[in-house]
């Protein structure tokens, strides 16, 4: 289970996260949600340790991570498909999905079926460099080098931006697909509120920098959350 | 027009520039040549030219800071102009030694002499004249840079492409001034001047004068440069820096801005080297070797690139750390002053500028101190 | 069709790279005034439409006119944003160690040559109409701010700001509403529809409920050439477009 | 080797001749060589020569070779090699023991240039029959030098016995040399003409040009005048040939240079100043090897580059990631400022070695391998390009391979395009980072051990490459390793190409202005990498 | 520290110890360290302690001029020993004379320079270069020649004397190749290449090298290579010491000559002695002597003895004083400076030995005068210069009868 506990972040003296409090289970869903520039990727980026906490602390499967440089969390199943792609865009297709061997080890360096699966155009772009892509397929370049790693807490900073409808609901199918595996912990930040919707089992919105509202999808309904999407 | 040009650069810092090296156009001449020697606040000659020389250097970095710092064009190779503003300068001294040389050859420098030429080159004419040599000063390093430029710029070389090219330029002229077919002095260069516009070189007067002729050049550059920074053209400038492409879809002809401040900045630069020569007392090609001009770039990375004045403190301090160690640590100065650049890297990443800055700013950049995942705009070229 | 009366008219325009066909004889006309739609697979080639038409990417072959009569190969970026097309880049890309405010003076419109930015001082129409776009994108609180600061989404819409400050003829919209929340998209609809019009707008979108809400003519790219055109609901209905791009 | 043959033939000399009559003979000339100066050496020398007698060939030798003195107390001309802490001196002509000597007790027969020239002139005609065959085909060439007509006799019976097919060729062609000179009679100076068209080199060419020009008879004129023909032809074809050689051998050395740059600035970003530093660190590491196995195991001499390739590479890797963990760590994201910083980290590498090693250079001798030449065709290849030119190729297959082919090489390539992203998949940026510095330092530190075959081995040495390398990466294509390889040996071609035209310095102006030009035609270098990926 | 200076007398010492020219200038430093010491274990001169002053000028030619006028103003130094490449003394020049300072420049030169403040204790051209020809001609019967130096102006200056030389010897235009070589060249295969060429055309061939710095250890290496011996295209360079060869595998170069006014392996008591103690001083048996530090002995000795006799360290005093001193060099006869501030030196040719030294193979029977306007020149073979009152001029027109060349 992902347990962060009221994590403050800084951009210099910038405060972007204040006391952020939060939880993803494994087998769940947890969608992240709010308006542009409250903090979510902010927070992502914590969890992964992209950007340090300034105060808080962060716990996945029970250890306390705060303090693991990314490429350890990764080790620890951590995977990121971070907003705006990050694709490496000199490596070709094949090298960007490689890269995902690092946390592994050696026995188990395969790339998954499921990849090609969910994404049949990585298949046939095997040695395009990653660069030269069209926006979308880097994003689908990106969710399939996160599955590499085989990761246990798969976090998703809006991944259907710029994708096309058929493929957003192959991501959607891949999601639900990950999730009811049961091994992984799943949070999702999502803009496309229908798509979020579809997928949430609990929702964290934020505000400013705070969580303001954080259940069940169950105990929440579609207009508590959407009050704080709408301008 | 020009007037507001000029106040729009005005700024605290600015303020604080011109302050400074108007008291020293003041004081310096005070102290050398009212004070009597002897007294504590007395200033020797010795150390005006000293000033005299770090303050062209230090209108070179200016020069260099306003095309890197500014508009993200690494120039390895601004030695270059400052070399051919000082050749220019050079030839004109040479011509006034007149009947003075060893060989008492009116019309040709010595070494022309020795080497058996009969007459002055083409390219020598005209430099008896102080105005032409001036205008050349001017105009050989400008339309050395303009056409240099022309040709990259649209090509489109940018990066570390520009930067090596440019260093292959100052290396070419380099071997090309070596060579005493070029009718240049070879690398003895241009030296034993005796006279400027009629005065003796090496009189205390004259001496000052050349002082204050280049805390003037200083200042009027470095008014030039604030204002067309402050100006939307010095927006535009930063921001093709910093996504070239992107100014270019709104519209912005970014050849010609570049080349406008490219061939500006050469122009100082040769003016820096025209002040620089009769100070110091010779031309030699060695001024183009690429480490001079390397070496101006760490003036301006020391004193914090883009902000003009810190490239005139970099200059400044770095020249008198030269002087100073290789003086009082003539074994170990190398040590010294290769710390002192890895020193200033690590811990003041905007040179010692951006201490003050760091110091002062009510809010900081937001940027993290050089953490090895920091991604700042440097990234995006050189 | 002839090319006359057309503000844009792409023939028979291919691109490839290393052998591969981005674009595929892709002819398209756009009216002025006219506002368009365009969809399509991912690596279509909508973005390299774009790139070709703003003059980064040379076609290998085909005629781009703008207004009839300019041919948009012979010229270079900023040639062609000079004549008045504005574009929104897929990426927002926005001028980062500049201020929110100093981006959009920078694309607001004006003689864009050094001596007339050398001598340019804002003038009290110019403060109005930035005020104005700030306003819209309202990023207001921010115009102090680096634009190197914003979020993601902050910078589309800095971006989108940008393009209505050059007030260009012809608006070409990649991807405008990517990261946006719902309400965002619908504002930023409603934006594009008051600029049609008097512009002519050509927006790229993924998201369908932004296609519809626009109410305009749709064209379906698909490996580099025109696959239907029509409005949405026709569009959507063919079946080739749900195979290659809807999905079910 | 050669000293058993000496004891041999003078052994077999002893028996075959009434040697002792005729050592007796000699006697008295061997005693003269010791007087008078050069000039007084000289005349005894050529008496020697002219006795022809292969006796005296042990004592011209030892003159050759330094190890004939006088003793001062009675003027005696003995061989003294030094024994201990003196000299054991022996007879030259019987090799006979005399006795030991203080070094303050004998005196140096000196030679100069002149003399080594006659000496070798008179060892070839007196070692035209030795049993040995390298021994006579040295002597024949040495009588092709000499031309000396005292040898023609010696020469025509040594042709008749000679069996070794190569050998006579040469004896022949000393013969006609000898002939050309002296002049002969119109057929065999036909022949001889014929012979040395056939030799082809420029010393055939020289003495076929002064028949050309001053022939006794037309017919020899014209004969000659074809053969200088047909021999320019030859020459200008292999000359051709050869200044492609020079090319690629100074291609090759650039290469070296550059390819440590390929990978901490065309891979890594980082405009590493203190490139030539490294490979300065590596010159010294092998001259330090050098040194140490001269001491300690002196047999290993001749293996010592080899043993200094990995001491180099350790070394300079080491140095590389000791820099980049406390330095270059925290300029990423900043590449203008490793330049800053590298140029600090130069000046003091250099002081440091200044200050270790002293400012002057420091000696590292070419192993027996690495030196002389061979010709092949017309072309004369130096062991020490040849094997710069192997090891170049070498280390740049190495590279390539394991940039390419490995997970290594994919982490590097990960790392330095998305530092955090590469993070974030589980790569350890940290480690990746320094392990690369030192890779590209440590290839530096093998270019050191390569240039110091051929450049001076001083503070200085890195300074003298850093442009040419940097230039050779930009050239190439920042970040594209064919492109370093091509450019490198573009560069070294088109260097040599204009050099006998341009001069050197005028050829390399040029070169520098054809990279400006060429970059204008391309922006991005030789192998630029084109499309989306790089202008993102 | 300026009390200190009414008790010793500073003497300046103005050589690069860092920068390309460091190689070569660090060890005049040292020498001058040496020369100082022993002269105050001596007592001194004037019965003060002398105190060196050292600075790095650090290869950078406008440092010289400031460096040299810090000595001069500040530190009040009474003589300066220094400068290696002529544009360093170029450079320096106008500040001694505008400040009336003493410089000792201890380096073989091309001569066409005399300055009433300078005193040139190295070679002029007449001391080296035509000797060297000279014996190469008489010697070993060359008659065809390359002259191969780097660009700039020692070389150019030489080869344009040699060449007058040559031809003024019957030399004819085809048989003299000149060739030039940028600064720090490393890549010499076409050149020797070339030079081989040029000597396999059937006449005696010899190079005459005045190869600068750095660019000759890659130079002497390809030679090596490439299989060019002694005995069949000699080199004689003027550039090249004992210093140099330490950086070289001599072997393959046996026989190679140098042209100097001294070499460390002449045979005397007196260089024996300074041999000794420079090993001493620097502590390091290896270190090897040369030429410019014989020209830095010998003009410390003799600005001593001038001292000594003007009882003054005052600047035209010494000068005055400095005219006609004979003070023993190294090579077992005495050095005189002439009126014309060069002085009288025995030319030496010598031949490169395996063990890095030189053979001296050929000594002129007298000492040569330093002729500071060459003969071969025809703009300044009219020229003397002569420092002696009433005349003190340094470019006396013989012609014309006036001081100022031959324009005036
Ligand atoms: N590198 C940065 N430097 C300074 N401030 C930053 C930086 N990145 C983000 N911020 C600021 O932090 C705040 C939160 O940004 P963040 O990217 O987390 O928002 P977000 O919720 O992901 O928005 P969006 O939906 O637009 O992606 C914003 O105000 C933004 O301006
Ligand atoms: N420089 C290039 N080199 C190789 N292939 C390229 C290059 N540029 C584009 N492509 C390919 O061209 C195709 C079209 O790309 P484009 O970006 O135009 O697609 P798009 O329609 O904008 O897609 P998206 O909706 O995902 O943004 C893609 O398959 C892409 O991989
Ligand atoms: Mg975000
Ligand atoms: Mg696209």
């Amino acid at each position: 289970m992902l347990d962060v506990r009221s994590v403050d972040l800084h951009y210099g003296a910038a405060q972007a996260l204040r006391g952020v409090s939060m939880t993803a289970q494994i087998g769940k869903v947890t969608c992240l949600v709010g308006r542009n520039g409250v903090g979510k990727s902010s927070l992502l980026r914590a969890i992964i340790g992209l950007k340090p906490v300034s105060g808080g602390a962060i716990h996945w499967d029970g250890a306390d991570v705060t303090k693991l440089a990314p490429a350890d969390r990764a080790r620890r199943g951590i995977a990121y498909v971070p907003q705006g792609r990050e694709i490496f865009p000199l490596l070709t297709v094949r090298e960007n999905l490689l890269t995902g061997y690092a946390p592994l080890p050696r026995g188990k360096r395969s790339i998954p079926d499921e990849v090609f699966e969910l994404f049949p155009v990585l298949d046939s772009m095997l040695e395009r460099r990653g660069g030269d892509l069209s926006g979308g397929q880097q994003q689908q370049l990106a969710i399939g080098r996160a599955l590499v790693t085989r990761p246990r807490l798969l976090v998703l900073d809006e991944p259907t931006e710029g994708i096309q409808p058929s493929i957003i609901k192959d991501i959607g199918r891949a999601i639900s697909y990950l999730r009811d595996k049961g091994d992984m912990a799943i949070v999702l930040v999502e803009q496309y509120f229908d798509f979020a919707r579809d997928l949430a089992d609990d929702w964290t919105v934020m505000e400013r920098g705070e969580v303001v509202l954080a259940g069940s999808r169950k105990a929440l309904n579609d207009e508590d959350v959407r009050q704080y999407l709408t301008v | 027009m020009l007037t507001r040009f000029f106040l729009m650069g005005l700024d605290r810092k600015a303020g604080l520039v011109l302050t400074v090296l108007a008291l020293l156009a003041v004081l310096v001449p005070v102290m050398t040549l009212v004070v009597p020697e002897g007294s504590p606040w007395h200033l020797s000659i010795f150390s005006v030219s000293l000033l005299g020389k770090y303050l062209c250097f230090a209108l070179l970095a200016l020069a260099l800071d306003l095309v890197w710092g500014y508009v993200g064009i690494l120039s390895l190779g601004h030695a270059a102009f400052f070399a051919l503003g000082g050749y220019a300068m050079g030839m004109y001294l040479m011509r006034q030694i007149g009947p003075r040389g060893v060989y008492g050859n009116p019309i040709l420098p010595d070494f022309m002499v020795f080497l058996n030429w009969k007459e002055l080159p083409w390219y020598w004419l005209g430099f008896d004249h102080f105005a032409f040599a001036a205008l050349m000063v001017l105009v050989v390093p400008g339309v050395l840079a303009f056409a240099f430029g022309w040709f990259a710029f649209r090509s489109r070389v940018t990066g570390v492409y520009l930067s090596i090219i440019t260093q292959a330029l100052t290396f070419a002229l380099l071997l090309a001034f070596f060579r005493n077919d070029m009718g240049f002095g070879g690398n003895n260069g241009l030296t034993d001047f005796k006279e400027i516009l009629g005065y003796d070189i090496q009189a205390p007067g004259t001496r000052v004068g050349l002082f204050l002729a280049t805390v003037a050049a200083l200042a009027l550059s470095y008014m030039i440069a604030s204002g067309i920074i402050a100006s939307k053209l010095g927006k535009v400038l930063v921001a093709i820096r910093d996504t070239e492409s992107r100014v270019r879809f709104l519209g912005y002809d970014t050849e010609s801005y570049k080349l406008f401040a490219w061939t500006l900045s050469a122009c100082m630069a040769g003016v820096a080297g025209a002040l620089y020569v009769p100070q110091v007392g010779i031309i030699n090609p060695s001024e183009f070797a690429p480490a001079s001009s390397i070496e101006a770039v760490i003036w301006v990375a020391v004193g914090g690139r883009g902000t003009l004045a810190g490239a005139i403190l970099g200059a400044v301090l770095v020249n008198f750390g030269k002087s100073y160690f290789t003086g009082a640590l003539p074994e170990l100065w190398l040590f010294a002053l290769g710390g002192l650049f890895v020193l200033v890297t690590l811990f003041l990443p905007k040179g010692l500028l951006g201490l003050w800055a760091q110091l002062t700013a009510r809010l900081p950049s937001g940027k993290g101190k050089g953490a090895p995942n920091g991604k700042t705009a440097d990234q995006k070229g050189m | 069709m002839s090319a006359e009366d057309t503000l844009l008219y792409l023939d028979g325009v291919s691109v490839s790279f290393d052998g591969f066909r981005a674009l595929n004889n892709l002819s398209l006309t756009m009216m002025p005034g006219e506002m368009r739609a365009i969809i399509g697979p991912n690596g279509a080639g909508k973005t390299t439409m774009m790139d070709v038409i703003t003059g980064k990417t040379r076609p290998d072959h085909g005629t781009i006119l703008f207004e009839g009569e300019t041919d948009l190969t012979k010229l270079r970026e900023a040639g062609i944003a000079n004549l008045g097309i504005g574009r929104k880049f897929q990426r927002p890309t926005v001028f980062e160690p500049h201020t929110v405010w100093d981006n959009l003076e920078l694309a607001l419109k004006a003689p864009r040559r050094p001596l007339n930015t050398l001598t340019y001082a804002i003038g009290r129409d110019d403060r109005a109409r930035i005020e104005e776009i700030l306003d819209i994108t309202r990023l207001s609180p921010k115009r102090e701010r680096l634009a190197g600061s914003l979020s993601h989404g902050e910078k589309q819409w800095l971006e989108i700001g940008m393009l209505l400050a050059q007030d260009p003829k012809l608006l070409l919209v990649d991807e405008p509403v990517a990261g946006m929340t719902d309400a965002e998209t619908e504002q930023t609809a409603r934006l594009l529809c008051d600029i049609a019009g008097k512009h002519s707008v050509i927006v790229v979108e993924h998201d369908m409920s932004f296609v519809r809400a626009l109410g305009v003519k749709v064209t379906v790219l698909a490996e580099g050439s025109v696959l239907a055109e029509g409005s949405l609901d026709s569009v959507s209905a063919n079946q080739q477009v749900i195979d290659v791009y809807l999905g079910r | 080797m050669r000293r058993a043959f000496r004891w041999l033939l003078a052994a077999c000399v002893a028996i075959a001749t009434t040697s002792a009559a005729l050592a007796a003979d000699l006697r008295p000339l061997v005693q003269t060589m010791g007087s008078g100066g050069y000039a007084g050496t000289e005349k005894a020398l050529n008496q020697l020569s002219e006795a022809g007698d292969p006796a005296a060939v042990p004592v011209i030798e030892a003159l050759q070779a330094g190890d004939l003195y006088v003793r001062k107390a009675d003027g005696l001309v003995v061989i003294a090699r030094k024994a201990g802490a003196g000299f054991a001196l022996t007879d030259p002509l019987s090799g006979a023991v005399v006795g030991e000597a203080a070094s303050g007790a004998i005196d140096k027969i000196k030679i100069n240039n002149a003399l080594r020239r006659s000496i070798s002139a008179t060892l070839g005609a007196l070692t035209l029959m030795s049993p040995d065959p390298a021994t006579r085909r040295s002597a024949a060439e040495a009588v092709f030098k000499s031309r000396d007509a005292n040898a023609l006799d010696t020469l025509n019976t040594a042709i008749a016995k000679e069996k070794d097919e190569r050998i006579r060729r040469v004896m022949e062609q000393a013969r006609a040399a000898v002939i050309l000179t002296a002049g002969a009679s119109e057929g065999d100076t036909q022949t001889a003409i014929a012979t040395l068209t056939a030799r082809g080199d420029r010393d055939a060419l020289a003495l076929l040009s002064m028949i050309a020009a001053s022939g006794a008879t037309d017919a020899l004129k014209t004969a000659a005048a074809g053969a200088v023909a047909a021999v320019e032809q030859k020459l200008m074809f292999w000359g051709a040939l050869q200044n492609l050689w020079y090319g690629l051998s100074l291609g090759s050395v650039l290469l070296l240079a550059a390819i440590g740059l390929a990978v901490t600035f065309g891979v890594m970003g980082v405009i590493n100043m203190a490139h030539g530093e490294m490979v300065m660190i590596g010159a010294y590491t092998t001259f330090l090897v050098q040194q140490g196995l001269r001491t300690y195991a002196p047999g290993l001499t001749d293996l010592s580059i080899l043993l200094a390739l990995p001491a180099a590479f350790l070394v300079s890797g080491g140095v590389g990631v000791i820099i980049e963990r406390s330095v270059i760590r925290w300029l990423y994201g900043r590449p203008l400022e490793t330049l800053l910083a590298t140029w600090g980290l130069s000046l003091a590498l250099q002081q440091a070695v200044r200050s270790l090693f002293g400012p002057t250079n420091r000696e590292v001798s070419a192993p027996s391998w690495m030196s002389g030449a061979f010709e092949l065709g017309g072309l004369t290849i130096t062991y020490g390009r040849l094997w710069i030119v192997v090891f170049a190729f070498a280390v740049f297959a190495a590279l390539l391979v394991a940039l390419k082919r490995t997970w290594f090489g994919l982490s590097i390539r990960a790392v330095t395009q998305n530092r955090p992203m590469a993070n974030a998949m589980g790569i350890r940026t940290a480690r990746v980072d320094a392990l690369t510095f030192g890779l590209g330092s440590g290839i530096a530190g093998l270019a050191g051990v390569a240039l110091s075959q051929i450049d001076n081995v001083s503070p200085n040495l890195g300074q003298s490459y850093i442009i040419d390398s940097f230039m050779v990466v930009v050239f190439g294509g920042v970040g594209n390793l064919w492109g370093t390889l091509v450019g490198a040996l573009a560069l070294g071609s088109l260097n040599k190409f204009l050099e006998p035209y341009a001069g050197a310095v005028l050829g390399k102006i040029l070169v520098l202005i054809f990279i400006i030009l060429f970059i204008q035609r391309r922006p991005r270098g030789l192998f630029a990498l084109k499309g989306r990926a790089v202008e993102a | 520290s300026a009390q200190a200076a009414d008790d010793t007398i500073k003497v300046g010492i103005l050589h690069s110890l860092s920068g390309t020219m460091a190689i070569s200038e660090t060890t005049l430093k040292d020498v001058m360290l040496m020369l100082i010491d022993e002269q105050n274990k001596k007592g001194g001169v004037l019965g003060k302690k002398l105190e060196a002053v050292v600075v790095d000028p650090a290869s950078n030619w406008p440092l010289f001029a400031e460096k040299a006028r810090e000595l001069l103003t500040k530190d009040k130094v009474a003589a300066v020993f220094g400068c290696w490449t002529s544009v360093s003394r170029k450079s320096v020049l106008p500040v001694f004379e505008e400040l009336n300072g003493l410089l000792f420049y201890p380096v073989q030169y091309e001569g066409e320079e005399s300055s009433r403040n300078v005193f040139y204790t190295g070679a002029a051209p007449n001391q080296q270069a035509i000797p060297a020809v000279d014996y190469l001609m008489s010697k070993e019967k060359v008659q065809r020649w390359v002259l191969a130096g780097t660009d700039y102006v020692y070389p150019r200056t030489t080869n344009k004397i040699l060449e007058a030389y040559l031809k003024g010897k019957g030399v004819k235009d085809e048989d003299i190749k000149i060739n030039y070589t940028p600064f720090g060249h490393s890549d010499w295969q076409s050149i020797v290449a070339d030079i081989k060429k040029f000597g396999s055309a059937g006449k005696k061939t010899a190079v005459v090298s005045t190869i600068n710095g750095d660019a000759n250890v890659p130079f002497y290496k390809e030679l090596g290579n490439q299989g060019i011996k002694a005995q069949d295209i000699p080199v004689v360079a003027f550039s090249v010491g004992e210093e140099e060869l330490a950086g070289i595998d001599t072997k393959p170069l046996l026989g190679h000559l140098a042209a100097w006014n001294y070499f460390q392996s002449v045979d005397t008591p007196i260089n024996a002695e300074f041999i000794k103690n420079w090993k001493a001083f620097t502590k390091n048996d290896k270190r090897v002597t040369n030429d410019p530090m014989e020209a830095h002995y010998i003009g410390f000795n003799m600005w001593v003895k001038a001292v000594e006799a003007a009882g003054t360290v005052a600047p035209d005093a010494v000068i005055d004083s400095m005219i006609g001193v004979s003070v023993p060099n190294l090579t077992g006869g005495y050095s005189a400076m002439l009126p014309n501030h060069h002085i009288t030196k025995p030319v030496l040719i010598g031949e490169v030995q395996e063990n890095g030294q030189f053979e001296t193979v050929s000594k002129t029977p007298g000492l040569v005068p330093g002729d500071e306007w060459s003969d071969f020149l025809p703009d300044s073979k009219d020229l003397i210069s002569d420092w002696r009152k009433p005349l003190s001029c340094g470019n006396f027109n013989v012609k014309t009868g006036k001081c100022g060349g031959k324009g005036s």
